[in-house]
């Protein structure tokens, strides 16, 4: 699998995925700028990573999604291409239209960084499919607007097709009160697109894959796409 | 010439940092509040003297930045 | 002609006594610049001598105890005298830290004033090249119940939140503390630590004549430019509104800037560079050329500036944020703008070194500042202020101390009071787990960050007892040091060296100025006798309201390294049926306890008195098992005594724990609560004991096997089961409870 | 009773939400933009029918919650 991860001004975390990807590819990813027009030739994967591109100002993501090598994700995503966009890649997806919905203030109006559980809501996709449906995996989450929101029609459409990738819960797997961090709808966690191949999540598994940094779940998630392509 | 961009949620789409401010705002004792919606406003400053011109120009930045036509309406208000 | 404009400059704004004393200079300060210059100065020169020769760039009142710290070790690379210190940890890397307040800014406006302060010491770290890779904070609040206080902890923890996030680095310990003594004063300390290759470190000297100095950066605005020009009507124009001196902290433009300063820095084209902090410009362009006996001319027309009509005095004292200024190659220009250009940040030729050793200001080719550079600095005044020292209290005995609770209900209630509650609604908004090396997270002794891909890491930690210093300095300023010492230990860690963030009252006063000196003697006895030297810090007087000083509170922000992250110890109980060993004298301390406070209402009595030759043998003893692997879980002793370590270590595991055999010869409530020092609680399997037992023997450091870990509660001798689930209640309850507004404090 | 109240950073602080969105509105090539300023609304239900009632209850919210007057100015507009 080749894979790319993009800077754009602000990102922080996309040396922790760079991580990620290498240990799960044997392959560093390649570093793209958010100033690019194309993607490496070849590029199975896009990864938007976390950070706070353009400050987070205006809403988070917003400006990114503008960002010049945008069209080349667009454009690689309408070809089926991978794209994986965690917490501000997240963010990035949805206001690119990548993804549909929104991300709202967390409804404690607080950042939140703390080791998180989520329940894998669905194995069916190329994201999943090294998880169990229904397993419980612990990954951290750290954001200030990870609220997920979309219109009823939309949040129908994503349960029906089975979209929902991942929903917070407790570590047993509960979704009782006090599981979702955020109040994001139906504990959504992370989303794909209809194709499946677009995931856009808030947690980062990125940061779980050594035991001695407290666990190793968020290893599946880019072992499943290492083994797709 | 100057200008304003108001943005505000539509209607029906929650809005956490209303609702948290209105709790606060009834827990600071500050009477008969019913509810609070919170928006931004972009004042902006454009080197045009055009009227029309500019009010074009900010509906273009409306749409493609300022607001999430998702869940936001804007107006443009030219100032002078 | 410049002589010609110079003297209509000079003569022109009439330099009195009101306009030198809303500089915050002293009538003889003023007469010194008068006989250091031969004439009076012009307006924007005022301004610079102000700026250089106030208190927090001058340590004018500090400079002369600071002198008597040991900075020296074979492994410092750098001590005080730059943006930060540096020390070599080995296989070509160093660590560069350091630690800043911004109290006044936090007390003012909370959120704006914690960004500032941490992007601030951020800049400090990567201008000398380093890439940042933890932040600590150390803050302290008034009492709970001031109306105040709840919305200070609310903007300064956001605050500092909403910068390290944003700019991405983590987060990984501090501390919190509320006493009224802070009502009117807060304190916000920050500390930043970065690893350079110690090859590759920047300094601030400037070399070489006629090399261009470039502004990097955000752009200038009126940010921060201090009262007097807000109090002075020649500077306020027409309009209605005052000007703010608030700062606001943009963490997005720094972290642009460090990484355009990184990819600069690799370029071969930075001679110096110098961030702008306090008094901007002025503080960094003095520094820059003084240290490196050069003069600078500055021609003021090309600094970027983001608002209209800026006055060369307002560039030269303004403290807008997130700005740089460096030395070039000129032969290296192109690639060095480009780097900046890339970023989309400002990149500007503002003057040139010189031969003169003067600092000469230029606006729009009016001379507006001709000053001689070194004697900017190296004149300051210097004071020995007067001082008295602080009249020891006298011991407390245990014995007399009435105790209405039971040791049970009394712990429960230090769990879940201000001091000793858990942070957790604190450290949750800080991003404390980006970049993928923060092996121990907040909650333990002292945080463990993993140095690029290990196995080195480092070991963390801010430390000191306000109430001990008030008690008595000299003993709570050697405490400080040892509990940061302590902690760094009790993780497994060597520690290397410490920053300090020393905050005290008005120096002025000269019981303020005898804390000051108190604590410092401590503390240098207590870094001699470590091996454990000051190599940067930062002083913070005038820390008082309505005449009434702080609680004298130095900080000690503390390094030391782990050769291998994996062999560490964490405080929470592994497992069943091990045993637990406390480690070190029991005496049953209970002067100026939290127990005294909390639970007698009481805050007297001399501090637990400090061993540094014990402290050293039982640290010394205790590292090298956790290095070797064969011990995992040690706690140290502070705060709370032997109880609420045990509770602390019960709640994190998830582990409870038999007590059964408690030091003999003291009340049981002393042996529970009392705050000797230079104590550890370890727990082994019984396989491992004698290990331990011997280490400590061959040590000639005490112990004692006080009981067993197991079962989900921790049982005090005589005293009712405590489950860890009450304990956790208790715990974690208070400060979100607190913040929430819903309690009663 | 229906108000507005909008909030909007005082002259000469550092806006680096406004600087990045003009950034961004350069970027996307709409023409013009000298400057942007950030600024908040809210909109706010009152149960009073009485105008100077409502003022005076959200001059009050403005001073105690929605701006942070340090740096921020306030104006209270009071549609019906
Ligand atoms: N209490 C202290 N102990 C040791 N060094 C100190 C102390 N206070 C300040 N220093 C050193 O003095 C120098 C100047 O400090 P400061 O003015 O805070 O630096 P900066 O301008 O970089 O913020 C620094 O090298 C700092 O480390
Ligand atoms: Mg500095």
């Amino acid at each position: 699998m080749k894979t790319a991860v993009i800077t754009f001004p602000g990102s922080n975390r996309q040396q922790d995925v760079m991580r990620a990807l290498q240990q799960a590819t044997g392959t560093a990813p390649a570093a793209v700028w958010h100033g690019d027009h194309e993607l490496p030739a070849g590029t199975d994967l896009v990864v938007l990573p976390g950070g706070f591109s353009y400050g987070d100002y205006l809403r988070c993501g917003a400006i990114a999604g503008h960002a010049e090598i945008m069209t080349a994700v667009r454009a690689h995503a309408a070809r089926g291409g991978y794209v994986l966009g965690i917490c501000n890649g997240f963010q990035i997806l949805v206001e690119s239209g990548l993804l549909p919905g929104i991300l709202m203030r967390n409804a404690g109006l607080r950042f939140i960084c703390k080791m998180q559980h989520l329940q894998v809501a669905t194995q069916n996709s190329d994201f999943t499919s090294l998880y169990k449906k229904g397993q419980v995996i612990k990954v951290c989450i750290a954001h200030g607007e990870g609220n997920y929101m979309a219109d009823e029609h939309t949040i129908t459409a994503l349960e029906e097709q089975d979209r929902v990738a991942f929903r917070y819960c407790h570590a047993d797997g509960t979704r009782t009160l006090g599981a979702n961090p955020n109040g994001s709808i139906n504990d959504i966690a992370g989303i794909l697109s209809e194709n499946r191949r677009v995931l856009g999540m808030m947690p980062h598994p990125e940061n779980l894959i050594e035991d001695i940094m407290g666990g190793t779940d968020g290893r599946g998630l880019f072992a499943s796409l290492a083994k797709a392509a | 010439m100057k200008a304003r961009v108001t943005v505000t949620l539509k209607n029906g789409v929650l809005d956490p940092q209303g609702k948290a401010i209105e709790g606060a705002l009834k827990a600071l004792g500050v009477d008969g509040i019913k509810s609070v919606r919170q928006g931004k406003v972009f004042d902006i400053e454009l080197s045009t003297k055009d009227a029309v011109k500019a009010e074009d120009a900010l509906r273009q930045a409306g749409e493609k930045l300022l607001a999430n036509t998702v869940i936001e309406n804007f107006k443009v208000e030219i100032n002078d | 002609m410049t002589s010609d404009t110079r003297k209509s400059d000079w003569n022109n704004p009439d330099i009195t006594p009101d306009l030198v004393a809303q500089h915050g200079l002293k009538p003889d300060e003023y007469e010194r610049i008068l006989a250091l210059i031969g004439r009076a100065p012009s307006l924007t020169e005022l301004g610079i001598f102000s700026a250089m020769w106030n208190e927090h760039c001058s340590y004018k009142s500090s400079r002369l105890h600071l002198k008597g710290l040991p900075t020296k070790a074979p492994w410092v690379i750098q001590g005080p005298g730059e943006n930060a210190g540096v020390i070599d940890i080995g296989d070509g890397l160093a660590c560069i830290f350091k630690m800043e307040s911004h109290n006044h800014p936090s007390f003012i406006e909370p959120y704006q004033g914690a960004t500032t302060g941490v992007g601030g010491i951020l800049r400090d770290v990567f201008t000398m090249g380093a890439r940042p890779i933890a932040c600590l904070n150390a803050l302290r609040f008034g009492d709970p119940s001031h109306p105040r206080t709840r919305h200070l902890v609310s903007g300064v923890v956001a605050g500092i939140g909403g910068y390290g996030n944003s700019f991405g680095v983590p987060t990984v310990g501090g501390q919190v503390g509320f006493h009224e003594r802070y009502n009117g004063n807060i304190l916000v300390n920050a500390m930043a630590v970065g690893i350079a290759r110690s090859d590759e470190i920047f300094y601030s000297a400037a070399t070489g004549v006629g090399n261009p100095i470039v502004y990097l950066g955000s752009k200038t605005g009126r940010d921060g430019i201090h009262g007097a020009t807000m109090a002075s009507a020649e500077f306020d124009d027409a309009s209605e509104e005052k000007r703010p001196t608030v700062q606001v902290g943009d963490p997005f433009a720094e972290k642009l800037l460090l990484e355009a300063c990184l990819e600069l820095m690799k370029t071969g084209s930075v001679i110096a560079i110098q961030d702008m902090g306090a008094a901007g410009l002025t503080c960094s362009a003095v520094e820059m050329g003084a240290k490196g006996n050069l003069g600078i001319e500055l021609n003021l027309e090309h600094v970027p500036c983001r608002e209209d009509g800026m006055t060369a005095y307002e560039m030269m004292l303004s403290e807008s944020q997130e700005r740089m200024l460096m030395v070039l190659d000129p032969a290296k220009r192109e690639q060095a703008e480009a780097v900046f250009r890339k970023w989309a940040l400002d990149f500007a030729v503002i003057g040139h070194t010189t031969d003169t050793l003067r600092f000469v200001i230029k606006h729009h080719g009016e001379v507006m500042a001709d000053l001689p550079i070194k004697e900017l600095g190296d004149e300051a005044p210097l004071y020995d202020r007067p001082y008295e020292e602080t009249v020891p209290q006298a011991e407390l005995d245990a014995r007399k101390v009435p105790n209405t609770l039971s040791n049970r209900d009394a712990l429960l209630k230090l769990l879940a009071s201000s001091e000793l509650c858990s942070k957790r609604w604190v450290w949750e908004q800080y991003d404390h787990l980006i970049l993928g090396n923060t092996v121990q997270q907040p909650g333990g002794d002292a945080a463990i960050v993993r140095v690029e891909d290990g196995p080195k890491a480092l070991a963390l930690t801010s430390d000191v007892t306000p109430r001990y210093c008030e008690a008595n300095p000299f003993e709570g300023g050697k405490q400080a040091v040892v509990e940061a010492w302590r902690n760094i230990t009790a993780v497994g860690g060597l520690p290397l060296a410490i920053t300090d963030n020393l905050n005290f009252g008005n120096p002025e006063r000269p019981h303020a100025m005898g804390q000051f000196v108190g604590c410092l003697k401590g503390i240098g006895a207590a870094c001699e006798a470590l091996d454990f030297p000051v190599v940067s810090g930062n002083v913070s007087l005038y820390n008082e309201t309505n005449g009434e000083g702080i609680l004298p509170t130095p900080t000690i922000g503390g390094v030391g390294l782990l050769a291998d992250y994996t062999k560490h110890a964490t405080l929470a109980f592994k497992g069943e049926g091990q045993i637990i060993v406390l480690i070190g004298h029991t005496r049953g301390h209970l002067g100026q306890s939290i127990w005294l406070k909390e639970i007698a209402g009481q805050e007297k009595g001399a501090p637990p008195p400090v061993d540094l030759a014990l402290e050293r043998k039982t640290g010394d003893a205790i590292r090298p098992l956790i290095q070797a692997g064969d011990l995992t879980t040690v706690h140290d002793l502070s705060d709370g005594g032997l109880a609420v370590a045990l509770a602390e270590m019960v709640m994190a595991g998830g582990i409870g724990a038999q007590i059964d055999a408690l030091p003999q010869g003291i009340p049981v409530h002393a042996a529970l609560f009392g705050e000797d020092q230079a104590r550890y609680v370890a727990a082994v399997p019984g396989k491992s004991l004698k290990k331990l037992l011997q280490a400590l023997d061959a040590a000639g450091v005490p112990h004692s096997a006080i009981g067993t870990t197991g079962g989900d509660a921790l049982i005090l001798p005589g005293e009712k089961p405590i489950s860890v689930m009450e304990l956790r209640n208790k715990h974690e309850g208070w400060l979100p409870k607190y913040m929430s507004g819903k309690d009663s404090a």
